[in-house]
């Protein structure tokens, strides 16, 4: 069995030369690309030891670790603004870190705590984090995809109708490329093209849904950005083993975006280097395939580029990598102290804003201030 | 001050009274701009509110649902018009397993206040994949309201408190009622959820019902009264929250009960009310709790068989007097 | 207003030019032209009296006509063999008819007669027709394209694995420019070109979903085949109000899918004279917008080639006429005297194909022989 | 001859007996063939039916859902596998409005012989859109059956009278209980449709369940037998045909019943029964039908607020005492 991206070859490595040539990441100050290394080996880390808890039983249910994708949520994050939103499906823990939201909330949210971002009522494939602007986690394949543009749709309306200014952000909507083929995606596409949404659509794709190499599943396997035409959208192929590459073209469609409000579509090759949950042999492919990604993976890339730059050496990766460590084991500290949510508080809670009584429907404005008013509270 | 107005225009005033009282409110749906409305409910928004507020989308339904629910996560307040509800099947995803469980599933975090609206039931004919009484199926979910008002007042005031309510609300009209004219009152009221309205007092038999065919039962109690039979009528007003008590209350006064749902009868609205009630009720009851269902069949065209298929005052009657023992 | 598709004026010709120079349905017997023509009369004169019976409230629920769309149901058809599968929308008088539906059982379904098609319980939008291979009238606008990719599946599966040949048949899949924004086209797109299934998708593309222009509903608008790019299926742009063009466009594309067992997606530009349905006041277009199209209609334009052929001359042609008139004003006398379907009779039949009872849960096999058989029954 | 297997595989070998049988059988759904499916229900079908029978497809569920209904019109008889049936939202349309309405829509013309089936309501910890229990929600369609099994015979048994079945079956299967390991005869065999079991004979109060649940019952009948409450548990194995007769034969004895159904209380099959036991035992029951659902509230993901969600022996034991006044 070949690599999952038959172009992964060449297209690929074309992106990587060209992007070195003008690359803005590599304008920025050294402290932020250390940042990004750092977020990479935080995620790397804390999936491990997801991995572990799993086994350990402490996690239940599904749950998709991100191990081989940090570069996408790392990178793509750093190419938007704190105020632009995100969204995203199921495996949605890097992102969630990447997005600024302290480990130990979402470990605590697996464990099933009430320390958790969502009081352990989700679980790992439901990340929420209103502070953050991280709108979930969504287990549905391809239910984010609407959510992505209706949040686009949001910022849009808050920042033209309701404060009479122009669009300022842009929403990321991450999926996998199994998404690609459910409906859904195809009428969010649409929308945003009409109603000139700034969302922009990233796709994880890491080649595979569960065990479904993308050419059994996707027409147009090697050329998906094929599938933005249609919308007459724009896009872009992006390789995604490669932290600074992923800034750089993102960085680029995100301004377009921005500057247009107008939807983009975008191929972000990548690989998952475990199996798409916990319980997959992964007999759907080869281990040399798995190999010729991992060789290569992102946190090694980035960490070599660093070297070479003389921005970071062995000790100071060494240390970096220690202080992740515990960092990670502090979360699982904290999310093993913190209480199971307390039954009788919490089962039927949040069900509905307010509990029903005789219930007299009259709703606070709380977002946006005063209904009818102008500012954003 | 109250006139006598359409049930199209008192939905048409609550959206925008309430669109003028709150920016973040906004109209979206097939049809609803430009069109005024499949069945005219939007008459003139456009022109007031503008594109950008009254908005025409394509025949995408999941897709400008899950766009309304992402809309409501930044802090919008989207009504939601299906020109049917049938048409919302293909958005069962979203209105189904996002919308009502947002709240819950983000750990309080993000709740979902929009609104689902549209034609409900069969209208004259529509056949067997645009008749659908979603209350059949979609009451069974947690985490959203159901709404199925009978009367032009009770739609306008329903309809705000919808709008302003922090939950999904499913809104369900009736083609068949669009044009049925009665008074309104001109101002600014909310009409609270879950509370169910004695629309006809009685004392030998209740009958409770939502939406069209309370105008059924009405008609029935009005013909079994010159029977000498008098039934209580209740209109629910509200399936979820369900007013419970107000229909306990009425058992326990006369005994007997029929239930008029439009829905199938197989796990329907009327299957729980009459649990509920045999709950609440087991020593007042005299009989058993009567059903008054569509057939459970699809829905046919013929009008000969969608009239047998349609709960109406006849079998509303013959009901009431099998229960009551009268017959 | 412009003219709904704004290409029509030249695409359109250049199409229209091009099949002149070597067309397939020129070189057909006259007899089968003037079996087009007068089908298209027939359609025209069926909804012409459809139209009357609505108003007359002989018909009911919603019902919505076929005219100015003639030469795509005829010359449609006309491409396939009878064999081929066909399904199609609501919109679907014209249809049954082109497909042989003798016009009384039509009428009769729509007047809720029990000599109806489907004894008046399915109505205008319905229409089956399983002698003439007419799988629907379907209501949900898209619903009808994933039963085309399974009616296609199908023929193909009985053709291949049962009875060991190969794939035999096409199928014709209608939809509405409207149905481009349904996910389920996308998911029947992708399914289609991924398992290699024979279906035409055939947009009749009249340029409006009720009151919406296709370029306020559908992004792309003017280049609608461009949505076939991203599955990598065959596409074609036909002028639908000329029935030998459709014809010789269709028969290619037909030719084309049987012989490589694969789909393709057709944009046919055509126009319906009238409202959508019964009650619609058309003020989303201008009488003039209306006029283009009606001026050049299809039985105009076929009429006009058979007389400068001479093929036909005008007795010929009110003779026609007059005799479709008979044969419509016959299909409207028929289903008048049709009773309507029995209550007790008809109500609670065809639920379930066996009544529930002590239920012994064996089927006869009865299409396809035996089970494990070889042939089609 | 029977011997000791796993649900899943009872469930395999009665399609792979079926497909053995008749040729217009095939399987089709979402990682069903190369990955011998997600629960490991289909291993091996792939090798010995080939690709072309065994069909994995894309993540679209609308798309093969309504491809396999189409196939049906040409004389196919399908199984459709949700990997999960939270997953069928999204194919509400096909698998509601076309499967079930096709054979009335055309008059007789079109039946639709389709088995959907897949896991069906809470596995471990799956989270609020992961845990759909569909009989609260689908049941109330006519036009289709629900089946669903409790023991790996009757999912041998029940499966095999689906797929020979000429209407769409809806059939139910649960995560939970696809390792469960019980007898299942070797020998081919047809479980007919609309007949409950009685899984434990008793004389002091009726417990009907479906599914899963079942095994909760018996649990709690074990328990009350040790405080001399001796109970009737019955598998009610269908929902749609439902036998209310083996269950009002029951209550008319018992004088007691309880409803299990892991579905949401309201308008769910646990409705359904209550209203219509109450209907045909009026006069023989000494208390009303009490019922245990899953609470109403979205699926919690904490395995404590899971386990206090779903209904378990301990609530059925509770519920029991309760009804029988010996609480
Ligand atoms: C509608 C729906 N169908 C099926 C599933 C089960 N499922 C969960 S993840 C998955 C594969 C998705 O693959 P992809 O989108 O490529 O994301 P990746 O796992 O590679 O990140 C499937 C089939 C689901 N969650 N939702
Ligand atoms: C899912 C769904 N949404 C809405 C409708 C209501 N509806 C019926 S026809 C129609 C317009 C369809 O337009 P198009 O597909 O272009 O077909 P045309 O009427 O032009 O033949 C709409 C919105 C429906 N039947 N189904
Ligand atoms: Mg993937
Ligand atoms: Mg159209």
């Amino acid at each position: 069995m070949s690599a999952a991206h038959t172009a992964i070859g060449t297209s690929h490595l074309v992106e990587a030369e060209s992007s070195k040539r003008d690359s803005a990441a590599r304008s920025l100050p050294p402290q932020t690309l250390l940042e990004w290394l750092r977020m990479m080996v935080l995620i790397r880390e804390f999936e491990v030891r997801t991995m572990q808890a799993y086994q350990d039983r402490k996690i239940g249910g599904f749950c998709h670790v991100y191990i081989g994708q940090e570069a996408v949520a790392v990178g793509c994050t750093a190419a938007v603004e704190h105020e632009d939103p995100i969204v995203t499906a199921y495996r949605d823990h890097g992102h969630a870190l990447a997005r600024g939201m302290d480990p130990k909330y979402c470990m605590a949210e697996m464990f099933g705590r009430i320390g958790g971002c969502a009081k352990g009522k989700g679980g790992s494939m439901h990340m929420f984090d209103r502070d953050n602007n991280l709108f979930g986690g969504h287990g549905i394949v391809g239910a984010q995809t609407p959510l992505g543009a209706g949040l686009a749709f949001g910022t849009k309306y808050i920042d033209e109708v309701i404060n009479g200014g122009r669009s300022q952000r842009v929403t990321l909507c991450f999926l996998g490329d199994g998404a690609l083929n459910q409906g859904a995606l195809h009428e969010a596409m649409n929308l945003a093209g009409l109603l000139n949404l700034p969302v922009i659509f990233v796709v994880e794709n890491n080649g595979y849904s569960m065990g479904t190499s993308i050419h059994r599943g996707t027409t147009m396997a090697d050329e998906i950005t094929s599938k933005a035409i249609g919308y007459g959208m724009m896009s872009a192929q992006i390789d995604g083993m490669d932290v600074m590459n992923v800034y750089d073209g993102m960085k680029e469609v995100v301004d377009e975006a921005r500057a247009t409000s107008r939807p983009a579509f975008v191929d972000i090759r990548t690989y998952r280097f475990k199996g798409h949950s916990m319980s997959d042999p992964r007999k759907y492919r080869t281990r040399e395939e798995e190999e010729v990604y991992e060789d290569d993976g992102p946190i090694a890339k980035a960490r070599e580029y660093l070297y070479d730059q003389k921005l970071l050496d062995e000790d100071g990766f060494k240390a970096m990598s220690k202080e992740v460590r515990g960092q990670v084991r502090e979360s699982i500290k904290w999310a093993d102290a913190s209480p199971p949510p307390d039954v009788a508080e919490e089962l039927y809670k949040d069900v509905y804003v307010e509990r029903w009584g005789p219930y007299n429907g009259t709703s606070e404005p709380e977002m946006l201030g005063e209904p009818g008013g102008n500012g954003e509270g | 001050m109250t006139r006598v107005i359409e049930y199209r225009d008192a939905l048409n005033e609550a959206m925008s009274e309430e669109m003028r009282r709150d920016q973040r409110v906004m109209l979206l749906g097939e049809e609803v701009a430009e069109y005024d409305g499949a069945y005219k409910v939007s008459r003139g928004m456009l022109e007031e509110f503008g594109a950008q507020r009254i908005i025409d989308t394509p025949i995408s339904e999941s897709g400008f649902s899950g766009m309304a629910i992402g809309a409501t996560m930044v802090g919008l307040r989207p009504i939601v018009e299906f020109m049917s509800w049938s048409f919302s099947l293909v958005a069962a995803d979203p209105i189904l397993n996002n919308a009502p469980k947002m709240l819950y599933m983000s750990g309080g975090q993000f709740g979902c206040p929009i609104v689902f609206r549209g034609n409900d039931g069969a209208g004259g004919q529509l056949g067997s994949t645009h008749s659908w009484c979603v209350e059949g199926l979609y009451s069974n979910v947690p985490g959203m309201k159901m709404v199925i008002p009978a009367f032009p007042a009770d739609a306008k005031g329903l309809m705000k408190t919808a709008i302003r309510d922090d939950d999904p609300v499913f809104f369900l009209e009736s083609e068949r009622l669009l044009s049925f004219k009665d008074e309104v009152p001109e101002e600014e009221y909310l009409i609270p959820f879950g509370q169910a309205l004695v629309r006809r007092p009685g004392t030998d038999c209740t009958i409770v019902s939502f939406g069209r065919p309370v105008h059924f039962c009405l008609e029935a109690a009005e013909e079994l009264a010159k029977e000498g039979i008098s039934c209580e009528v209740i209109d629910g007003r509200t399936i979820r929250p369900l007013d419970i008590d107000t229909i306990v209350e009425s058992v326990r006064k006369t005994n007997y009960l029929v239930v008029v749902d439009q829905s199938w009868s197989f796990g329907s609205p009327g299957s729980e009310i009459a649990a509920q009630v045999h709950q609440h009720c087991f020593d007042d009851l005299d009989n058993a709790v009567a059903r008054v269902h569509s057939a459970d069949v699809p829905t046919p065209y013929a009008v000969e068989l969608e009239q047998a298929y349609l709960p109406n005052a006849h079998r509303i009657c013959e009901a009431v007097r099998a229960v009551t023992y009268t017959a």
